[in-house]
């Protein structure tokens, strides 16, 4: 029904897409699977015309489908739920849901009644209880993905896309998405998939796609497939390479958090992190993972509660006293917390370090691009020139330049969010080596992460939050799969 | 309806209602300044609520509501425009010597006149803006000068008097309906025009969703240029209006018109509630933030106040409706986050 | 060292002899170019002098009444090499400095219309004396309101506007006078020169004074605002109304009756007559001293008066015959 | 070539601009580039660079101060009114006023880091304020009688020049800025915060601390422009230097700072400033008309965001092509 072939996409240096062909069948749920970063969202940004190809065609029932903006994807019957939600957040939700195609009355004009009539509909289909009328700020973000879901649903789309819907979903609202997709895929409808999770996978769809670094892998009927498969396919080697842990000694307690709370956000969360240990912070997206550890480097306050670092409190909500106290955190988003996109490679690495670079608080352009060059040559950064704009740079590169720039600090205490989220296969697993290095020279490091493998292949112990709380504490040997997942969905027995 | 109400369970009907409320609470909140300020003045002076009096600060504020609306439209995609002062200012003096050239001219001609007139000046903005994609406050700061320049260029020499306008013109100015000035009817009418647009039509809520995230609103397939475009366009046609009902009510003008009224106009936007940064308010809020600036202004003086203290007084204003905003804002935000996490 | 030294030789006494050079550079300086009223005074009635005395005229000024854009432009006149510089101050104090720095570049300095401190100029065209204003405002009052007189009331701009107090205080010593005994003077309001206030303010006082016979508003945003007023109400030709305005102001009230004479000097001649005393400064025929005496084309001999002033005259009656002559 | 990448593409344009208008200027108008229009450009340009030193930094950190030039009124009228009191010693008067524009600075900055408010929408607000305060304080009246040797000192000219001493003073402050921003680990954070104020803060920059300080000494600068503004005109009023903040806003984003921040520097600026004033007064002794002035100060400012923009394009095009 929908066919792309030879599609390729680049940003800038970044090849994101190359060759890629895939085909959707009416009456059909198709995966699509692959590594962060491999291109499965731009590939849907292109279905939804918000990235024009840099080469490839579409056809749509044979015709040749030129998408110029997302009006004509939408006009096309192609409705898409994008991986970050894009709500308005000073407009209703039964607004955010209609946006564009609101339902009229006499005069041309928006029928309010029937557009808030329609949406609890909609709502009520998912099984939700939202209020229609509330607007779309301070939404969860599952909520917020539900709404979109509303949203991609009142299309009649002849064409479903969803960038991981599930990814902030608790089991009972999946299974209630997934009704609705076979509903939709049984009036006729191609749904395409995407997901992290096989389970799910495996559940809903018929055929599945896999991406690697850009590129398509192959695409088989699920029947045919096995998990372990599939990830083959996706990660081009054995698994367990990926996760080079060393042991190494664990010594006294580098970071102590006690019952950090942040009404709305975290309750009560407490832990430990020693010396030379790797400990996973590990928990369903929007479980208040990032919150922690965000109050904890002091980007954000925290109501009550202490951090302590070598035995010492930390000053709440100074950022620069937590640099100070020899604590470095790599966020999750790298684009908007990592990196000042515009400014050097060169300014960018060493920026946390500005004032021990300078002298008289002076700086001069020489240290700065030697402590840059020294880190980035370690790393293996891949730039023309320091002084490049990180935009221009791979993905990959991008996150060693934001590893460079906190590894420089010679951390005593490092904190990862979603380490790898984005970076291809052979990076990951240097990432994960780096991280063993430092553990074993006796840094303390705590990782966010929402790859259970990564999780599960890393750490000595894994911490798990469920909303807001610590649900469990899990030592390396006891940690696999089903506990971590029991305690992430809230069904563990803490 | 009834739909609605059960499909709402009651917490978050609960964080829907405060904010519904809210919103409404902060238009009521300038009507009843407004009508504290004038109850206090008419207590300290009988005169100041005779029919005369009160046709007087409609007057006063018509003008001023009108480029409000204009530019609340603006600023609710999260744009602006200074240029309306200098719009304002061209338009005026093209009604003028429009009057001069074609002394016979029909009234409703002049005023498409005008309005065409700012449209097309809206339109050399929304161009810049939305096509060259250079941000708002630049262009609009720049074509402040250039509008303005041209306007003394035309005006050199030339000056347009009571006596050069038709009487019946001018009556336009002064006249009342039911005690209501004529004048503040056009500016009614374009105040529940625009109201109701941007109610009421999905164009119109489209401005709204472009000023609460640009980039959301291009992945939703809204023609943002567009839209910025038709938005200048709307602001300039309304200042040039503004600038034909400018000439109605003062007779007498030279180049000046309009000079430094950038300033009032966004300060009755953001006095009447619609945030700066786009996405929120309406466009009877700012009509109101217009009146309670104007209000101010005539009420002032009666109550033994001396003029110095107009100015501090309207800045004092502008601060507190934006501190109030933001602390309404909070609030909102943490009531409906409480609402979803217990 | 100065190259436009004008060519003319004629070496002349302070006694009003001698002739004006030709070539001078004469630059007008109003508050504000856009203002029609410096239109009138520059280019109708300074270029018009200029032009008899051959020089070489030219008028240039900020776009708003700013003291410190007045200086930028005074400070490019002395660069200019200009020889008179005939400026309407919007400071007294604030352009001292500018327009000491051009006399020391060899210009001479005119104020008009509105003055300077007196060591930082050469002469300063006054319009009209305080006596002048009051007294023909009184005149034209009790002319329109007939034999029988009546009440009458003032509409002034600010409450501390000095001009305007003086001018109210010589109007009650000019009322005190036995022609003017039917004429009583039962208010005076303060319409701070914004017109809306004004209206008001006329407004007021009929409500407040129901048999009062006419009004006097010696301030041009007073008196239109006032017109406005009346001629739109039932009082139009039963309350009468002069003042200070300015013809183009005030055309429409004249025609339709509101208005039978107001007063202004007519600032065409006061262009003029700071041009011819301008050029005759330069041309050495007076020095700009208590007694000095010059002619000024058409208008005859002017003397300087106290502190290097020079006075227009009476003010001008505009009327109803004579309003469509002026366009300012 | 390195050292002209170094400068920014946009600083050069700038400053090219200001050579040619110097070079044409004085080839084509008598008058041009002579010592004595150099110490009226320089007189023009004092008080603006004054305050477009700490607005640079100010806007490259992705807020804006439209109060400048209502505290210059506010601090001309309260020294006037302290010296009508009876103050009459030079250095408190001048302390006084200071530190008044560093209160009001300060009140400012509270406003936009503390409670969060947009800083357009509050110094329109303060711009409005002080001002009003201005004439609250000294009302229409203008006070005038400083002595004459503190109004003719501050604008008297280095000796064997005609250049004004003062000057020296705003060099010394150029010089100063100037290091702060490009050569200092505040500087490097400023950028930071503008481009990304979130990245920024995960960095360890203090974002609302450092804007909160901007903010006064941005106000602290625009008092000083106020002293020397009173003392040039000697003459205090409440209405002084009335719109001259549109007049500094359009140096700084002629300079090639971006209203969105990150992106700038204080050699454009400063380069914009002088071509601004230089530009004016060459045109004003070419007798162009005060309304085309106008014209060209606008068309200049548009210029400036769309010529970059326009370039950009261009480049982007080239660098499509070259692969090719
Ligand atoms: N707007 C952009 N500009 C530059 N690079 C981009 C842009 N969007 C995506 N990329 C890069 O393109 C590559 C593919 O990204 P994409 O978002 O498609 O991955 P993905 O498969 O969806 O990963 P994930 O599972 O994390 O969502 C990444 O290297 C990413 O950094
Ligand atoms: N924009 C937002 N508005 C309201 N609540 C939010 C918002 N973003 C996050 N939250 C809430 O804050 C809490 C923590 O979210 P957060 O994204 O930090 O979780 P996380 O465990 O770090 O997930 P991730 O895997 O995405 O990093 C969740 O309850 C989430 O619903
Ligand atoms: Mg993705
Ligand atoms: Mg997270």
């Amino acid at each position: 029904m929908l066919v792309l072939e030879g599609v390729s996409k680049s940003f800038g240096a970044v090849a994101a897409l190359r060759d890629v062909r895939l085909e959707l069948r009416a009456g059909e749920a198709h995966a699509l699977v692959g590594e962060n970063g491999a291109g499965k969202s731009t590939l849907v940004k292109i279905l939804a015309g918000a990235h024009a190809p840099d080469a490839g065609t579409i056809t749509m029932n044979g015709e040749p489908l030129v998408l110029h903006n997302p009006a004509d994807a939408r006009a096309a019957g192609i409705a898409v739920i994008y991986q970050e939600p894009t709500l308005f957040p000073d407009l209703s939700v039964a607004e955010n849901i209609f946006m564009g195609r609101q339902p009229l009355r006499g005069m041309r004009r928006i029928d309010a009644g029937e557009m808030r009539r329609r949406a609890a509909e909609l709502f009520d289909r998912l099984g939700v209880q939202l209020d229609p009328d509330r607007p779309a700020r301070g939404l969860s973000i599952a909520d917020q993905q539900l709404v979109e879901i509303a949203k991609a649903l009142s299309f009649d789309a002849r064409v479903l896309v969803m960038d991981e819907p599930t990814a902030a979903l608790s089991g009972v609202e999946v299974e209630r998405l997934f009704a609705v997709a076979r509903s939709l895929r049984d009036a006729g409808a191609a749904v395409l998939f995407i997901s992290h999770r096989f389970d799910e996978v495996f559940a809903l769809c018929e055929r599945i796609t896999v991406m690697r670094d850009g590129q398509w892998v192959s695409t088989d009927a699920a029947a045919d497939l096995t998990v372990a498969d599939v990830v083959r396919r996706m990660v081009g080697r054995e698994v367990g390479t990926l996760f080079p842990k060393e042991e190494a000694a664990i010594g006294d307690a580098r970071l102590e958090v006690r019952g950090l709370t942040r009404q709305g956000y975290f309750t009560d969360v407490s832990f430990t992190v020693h010396s030379g240990e790797i400990v996973a912070l590990a928990g369903l997206v929007g479980a208040g993972r990032s919150e922690v550890i965000r109050a904890v480097f002091g980007v954000d306050r925290y109501d009550s509660g202490e951090v302590l670092v070598d035995g010492r409190p930390l000053h709440r909500g100074s950022a620069s006293a937590a640099i100070g106290a020899g604590l470095a955190l790599v966020p999750e988003d790298r684009r908007q917390q990592g990196l000042i996109m515009e400014l050097s490679v060169e300014r960018n690495a060493t920026l946390p370090r500005r004032w021990s670079l300078s002298s008289l608080g002076l700086l001069f352009g020489g240290s700065e691009r030697r402590a840059a060059r020294d880190w980035s040559q370690r790393l293996q950064v891949k730039a023309a020139r320091l002084g490049d704009p990180v935009s221009t740079l791979s993905g990959g590169n991008q996150q060693k330049v934001v590893l460079a720039k906190w590894l420089a600090t010679q951390p005593r205490v490092l904190i990862v969010d979603e380490p790898t989220r984005g970076i291809d296969v052979g990076t990951k697993a240097e990432v994960h080596r780096l991280l063993s290095t430092l553990a074993g020279e006796g840094v303390a490091v705590l990782m966010v992460s929402s790859e259970l493998p990564e999780v599960l292949g890393m750490a000595d112990r894994v911490l798990v939050m469920h909303e807001g709380r610590l649900a469990a504490d899990i030592p390396r040997h006891q940690a696999d799969e089903e506990s971590v997942m029991l305690a992430a969905t809230g069904q563990g027995d803490r | 309806m009834t739909a609605v109400d059960t499909a709402a369970p009651p917490r978050t009907a609960r964080a829907t209602r405060l904010t519904h409320r809210v919103f409404l609470v902060r238009e009521l909140g300038i009507v009843a300044a407004l009508v504290l300020l004038i109850g206090a003045t008419a207590i300290s002076n009988h005169r100041f609520l005779s029919a005369q009096s009160v046709k007087d600060l409609l007057l006063g504020a018509t003008i001023l509501a009108i480029l409000a609306t204009g530019q609340a439209i603006v600023v609710i995609t999260r744009n602006v425009d200074l240029s309306v002062g200098s719009v304002l200012g061209l338009s005026a003096f093209a009604t003028g010597t429009l009057f001069l050239d074609h002394p016979g001219i029909p009234i409703p001609v002049v005023l498409v006149a005008g309005a065409a007139l700012g449209a097309v000046c809206g339109a050399v903005n929304g161009a810049l803006i939305a096509a060259a994609r250079v941000p708002a406050l630049v262009v609009t700061l720049g074509t402040l000068y250039v509008f303005r320049g041209i306007d003394y260029r035309w005006a050199t020499g030339k000056q347009i008097n009571a006596a050069d306008i038709p009487r019946s013109f001018l009556h336009m100015g002064t006249n009342t309906v039911l005690g209501v000035p004529i004048l503040t009817l056009f500016a009614l009418v374009v105040v529940l025009c625009a109201g109701f647009y941007l109610r009421s039509y999905r164009s119109g809520r489209e401005l709204y969703a472009i000023g609460s995230d640009p980039a959301a609103a291009r992945l939703s397939g809204i023609a943002v240029g567009r839209r910025v475009f038709f938005a200048f366009v709307t602001c300039g046609a309304l200042a040039g209006l503004a600038g034909v009902l400018y000439v109605a009510r003062f007779g007498t003008l030279d180049a000046n018109a309009g000079l430094g009224q950038e300033l009032n106009v966004v300060a009755a936007v953001v006095v009447g509630g619609v945030a700066i940064f786009g996405g929120s308010g309406s466009v009877y809020g700012a009509a109101l933030g217009a009146m309670l600036l104007t209000t101010i202004g005539s009420a002032l003086p009666v109550l033994g106040v001396t003029p110095f203290w107009q100015r501090a007084a309207v800045g004092a204003l502008i601060l507190a409706a934006i501190g109030l905003d933001r602390a309404l804002s909070v609030r909102v935000t943490k009531s409906l986050q409480r609402g979803v996490h217990q | 060292e100065d190259t436009n030294t004008p060519s003319s030789d004629t070496s002349a006494g302070a006694g009003g002899s001698g002739t004006i050079k030709s070539g001078l550079k004469v630059a007008f300086l109003p508050k504000q170019v856009n203002n029609p009223y410096f239109d009138t005074s520059d280019n109708k009635g300074g270029k018009v002098a200029v032009e008899e005395f051959k020089g070489v005229y030219s008028e240039t000024g900020p776009s708003e009444t700013s003291p410190s854009a007045q200086v930028s432009y005074i400070n490019t006149l002395s660069q200019q090499g200009t020889n008179v510089i005939a400026v309407s101050a919007n400071d007294k104090d604030a352009i001292c400095g500018a327009l000491n720095e051009a006399r020391q570049a060899g210009a001479k300095v005119v104020t008009y219309d509105s003055d300077t401190k007196p060591e930082c100029r050469d002469l300063f065209i006054n319009q009209a004396t305080s006596e002048g204003i009051a007294k023909v405002q009184i005149k034209l009052i009790s002319d329109a309101i007939g034999p029988d007189g009546g009440e009458i009331a003032i509409l002034s701009a600010t409450a501390n506007a000095t001009n305007q107090n003086a001018w109210i205080e010589m109007m009650k010593t000019e009322l005190a006078k036995p022609e003017y005994s039917k004429l009583k003077l039962v208010d005076t309001v303060y319409g701070d020169d914004d017109d809306q206030k004004s209206f008001q303010e006329a407004q007021g006082l009929l409500a407040k004074h129901p048999n009062l016979k006419g009004i006097i508003s010696p301030t041009t945003v007073g008196i239109a605002a006032a017109g406005r007023y009346l001629s739109g109400s039932s009082y139009k030709s039963k309350v009468q109304l002069t003042g200070l305005g300015t013809p183009n102001q005030m055309k429409a009230y004249v025609k339709d009756g509101t208005v039978k004479a107001f007063a202004l000097w007519n600032p065409a001649d006061l262009g003029y007559l700071a041009a011819y005393a301008g050029a005759a400064l330069a041309s050495g025929i007076i020095k700009g001293k208590e007694g000095d005496k010059f002619t000024a084309g058409k208008l005859g001999e002017f003397t300087v008066g106290k502190d290097g002033t020079v006075l227009l005259g009476d003010p001008y009656t505009f009327k109803a015959d004579n309003i469509d002559q002026f366009n300012f | 070539m390195n050292i002209l990448r170094k400068l920014g593409s946009w600083d050069v344009v700038v400053l090219v601009a200001l050579a040619l208008v110097v070079i044409v200027g004085e080839a084509t108008i008598k008058g041009v580039g002579t010592p004595v229009f150099w110490r009226f450009v320089t007189l023009e340009v004092i008080p603006i660079a004054i305050i477009a030193l700490p607005l640079t930094l100010i806007v490259i950190t992705g807020e804006i101060d439209l109060s400048v030039a209502s505290v210059m009124g506010l601090t001309c009228s309260v020294m006037g009114s302290l010296w009508a009191h009876g103050v009459t010693s030079l250095p408190l008067l001048i302390a006084l006023c200071l530190l008044l524009g560093a209160v009001l600075g300060a009140f400012n900055g509270l406003f936009v880091t503390v409670f969060g408010l947009p800083s357009l929408a509050v110094t329109i607000g303060t711009l409005a304020l002080y001002r009003g305060l201005a004439y609250v304080v000294l009302g229409d009246k203008a006070v005038s009688n400083y002595p004459v040797s503190w109004t003719s000192n501050a604008i008297s000219p280095i000796p064997g020049l005609t250049i004004p001493w003062f000057v020296i003073i705003v060099g010394v402050l150029a010089v100063l800025f100037a290091v702060v921003l490009h050569a200092t680990p505040i500087g490097r954070g400023l950028y930071a915060m503008g481009n990304n104020a979130e990245a920024a803060r995960f960095a360890g920059v203090a974002v609302a601390r450092t804007k909160f300080w901007l903010f006064v000494a941005t106000g602290t600068m625009s008092s000083l422009a106020g002293v020397f503004w009173t003392f040039r005109f000697a003459s205090a009023r409440a209405d002084n230097a009335n719109g001259l903040e549109l007049a500094v806003v359009a140096a700084v984003l002629l300079g090639g700072v971006s209203i969105f921040g990150g992106r700038g520097g204080l050699l454009g600026v400063i380069g914009a400033v002088v071509l601004l004033s230089t530009l004016r007064n060459a045109l004003q002794l070419a007798s162009v008309p005060p309304n085309t002035l106008t014209i060209v100060t606008g068309t200049l400012l548009i210029a400036s965001v769309v010529g970059p923009n326009v370039v950009g394009m261009a480049r982007e095009r080239l660098r499509r092509r070259r692969p090719a």
